[in-house]
């Protein structure tokens, strides 16, 4: 329907400030857009917004446009595209009716009234708007009990989260994804000087012969030493034991477990 | 006004009483249910208990289908230690709120249909962010758009019971102000969207391919015919 | 037992009322005063508020010289619940969630090869406890990795119809998620549509009972033929 008074027009800027989502909206004496400023002009008619004068309404906006124009160079694109259509409108409504409308255009008064419908449901939004704001908001007017006794009465399997904060997430992965170096994992190890302390302090208790496995130490986490740092670093540690003569160790064939005692003849010399 | 003094009711009324005084949260009719006694008439200890806390300093109000204690409200100016600064939101989000709330489940193309502007960042999302608003899911039409609807803490927040508590949701309907189908004739020219782009279009193909030409009276075309 | 009609007093009792229900923590005589008109007889609206609530399921006590309402003792009984919070999911909890609703079927080193980080074992199984993400099937590769996916309950708490109502790439521009430059050929897959991935999967019932039949339609039919 607009095609028809729309004449090839380079508008690369506009689609640029478009694209980038914010440059539009220009904030025209507290107008967000001209639907906006329309519901503003048309209020002033003080009439049921559905029975108001579409054609007085136009004349009030491109005064409006008009004025705003002189002041500020830069009018919103918007506002000159809804003043140019309001302008067309107009004229369709002001010229006697044909006989019947032209091709696949609506009569004008169809339009028009579209545009009153338009308006009024914009202005029962503002209303319900004003309504909930000045509703007695949790927080600011009422206020439940200042230090509950915290008894909560939620289903086991209830759990948090919406969709919008799962595609949040998904989002901020895949942007990662995109800037992330690869970092391959250290692994840890288990320290040798950490083996022997601790193969030590365990002496007293390796009374009898006890199997290497059961004296590593068992990883937990996963940001532990693996199983097999912790067996290879207590092996070393209890052959080093056993050359100082603290242990005694013993595997009955190759691949056979490995079994490890404290040897009785205590170098400190306690009571055998 | 004496109340009935039947021992069980004044047991279950005290009871859903000190619970409520208790909790963290709303509680349901089956929340108090599951903590009572079998056969405890629930909802009968409620409306009991909105009696006699009726004109006094606390109210026992329903919100989002629960039940909790609050102040009264005209009790406001007292609360200055405990008043939150809630965040602002902006009169777009406001807008939008109540757009969303009044015609849920509703696609961001219809309300930006029913405000004239395209949604700028940080309308929706401020709202999705704070958990006012949720995304419900696709409308069944062509190109599946995500609709919008609002949270159990957006009536919280408000102090609603329900959806049909919304003010003026009555009269606006009877006008059939909500109704989405807008006549048919009248759309906001849109600079930054073909006009023929039927909802089925996807935005982001949208963009670019064609653009509406217009407005050659206001800017002057001439100039540019070299080109 | 009549409580005397006057509205100064009554005004005094209800704020009271309400401070002591709306503070944190017990409140003075003096506290009270000093939130309190000038004059108020706080002493008075403390002892009126006594009076009503004695024998009711919420006390008002004094403690160490301040008042503040608490549950009547002999509805302990009711207090000594569980305290069953809501499950958060943790940060990578939902971060693999989002992945596995995105990419299913999807195998374990898949999930890590987006996140960057090696899958906690425990998160995998916080999801599948929940019950939000199930095994699927094996991948038809080289060690036959187990793929997940999500299940209904997933959609459900999401309130999805099916997979299909994922917001896809427009919706999360359009929401402003995707602000950032994204590299050129940046796609978000969508679940619902059959991939490669899913026709490259058997079925985990394929081992197990089943896995006589299977072999026996593998290894007994047409296959000889040619021989």
């Amino acid at each position: 329907m607009t095609e028809g008074f729309q004449p090839n027009l380079d508008f690369v800027a506009a689609q640029a400030a478009a694209d980038d989502g914010e440059a539009l909206i220009i904030d025209l004496d507290g107008y967000e857009g001209p639907l906006h400023v329309l519901l503003a002009l048309a209020r002033s008619q003080k009439v049921d917004l559905l029975k108001l004068s579409v054609t007085r309404l136009a004349e009030q906006y491109l005064a409006f446009v008009h004025r705003v124009r002189s002041l500020r160079f830069s009018l919103a694109a918007d506002y000159l595209v809804m003043a140019a259509w309001l302008a067309y409108l107009k004229s369709r409504l002001l010229l006697p009716s044909a006989d019947k409308p032209r091709g696949d255009e609506p009569p004008a008064e169809e339009i028009a009234a579209s545009l009153a419908f338009r308006l009024a449901k914009l202005d029962a939004m503002r209303k319900a708007s004003d309504a909930l704001q000045t509703r007695p908001r949790l927080g600011r007017d009422v206020f439940t009990r200042g230090d509950p006794e915290q008894v909560r009465i939620v289903g086991a399997d209830r759990f948090e989260g919406d969709l919008y904060q799962l595609i949040s997430a998904y989002i901020s992965q895949r942007r990662q994804e995109q800037f992330r170096t690869y970092r391959p994992e250290v692994p840890q190890a288990f320290a040798l000087e950490d083996a022997r302390r601790r193969l030590r302090e365990l002496l007293p208790e390796l009374g009898r012969w006890t199997p290497l496995a059961g004296v590593a130490p068992v990883p937990h986490g996963d940001s532990e030493p693996t199983r097999a740092s912790y067996l290879a670093s207590t092996l070393s540690a209890s052959l080093e034991l056993v050359k100082e003569g603290a242990l005694d160790a013993r595997q009955m064939e190759a691949f056979a477990e490995i079994y490890l005692k404290a040897r009785l003849t205590d170098p400190e010399g306690a009571p055998a | 006004m004496t109340t009935r003094e039947d021992p069980a009711a004044g047991l279950t009324a005290r009871s859903v009483e000190a619970l409520l005084f208790a909790a963290a949260e709303p509680l349901s009719l089956a929340d108090l249910a599951l903590r009572l006694p079998e056969g405890a008439e629930v909802a009968e200890a409620i409306a009991d208990l909105r009696r006699r806390y009726a004109g006094r300093g606390v109210d026992l109000v329903e919100v989002a289908g629960r039940w909790r204690f609050q102040t009264a409200d005209d009790l406001d100016y007292l609360m200055v230690q405990e008043r939150q600064e809630p965040r602002r939101l902006s009169r777009a989000a406001q807008e939008t709120l109540a757009i969303i709330a009044y015609h849920q489940p509703v696609t961001r193309a219809e309300i930006e249909a029913v405000r004239g502007v395209q949604a700028s960042r940080g309308t929706l999302d401020v709202l999705l962010e704070l958990g006012l608003v949720r995304m419900r899911g696709r409308r069944r039409t062509p190109g599946r758009p995500v609709t919008y609807g609002t949270t159990d803490l957006f009536l919280e927040h408000y102090g609603l019971a329900g959806l049909a508590d919304l003010p003026g949701l009555a009269d606006m309907k009877a006008l059939g102000l909500l109704d989405m189908n807008l006549p048919p004739g009248f759309s906001v020219p849109d600079p930054s969207r073909p006009t023929d782009a039927a909802s089925d279009e996807d935005p982001l193909d949208a963009e670019g391919a064609e653009e509406p030409e217009f407005v050659q009276d206001f800017l002057g075309g001439g100039d540019r015919q070299d080109g």
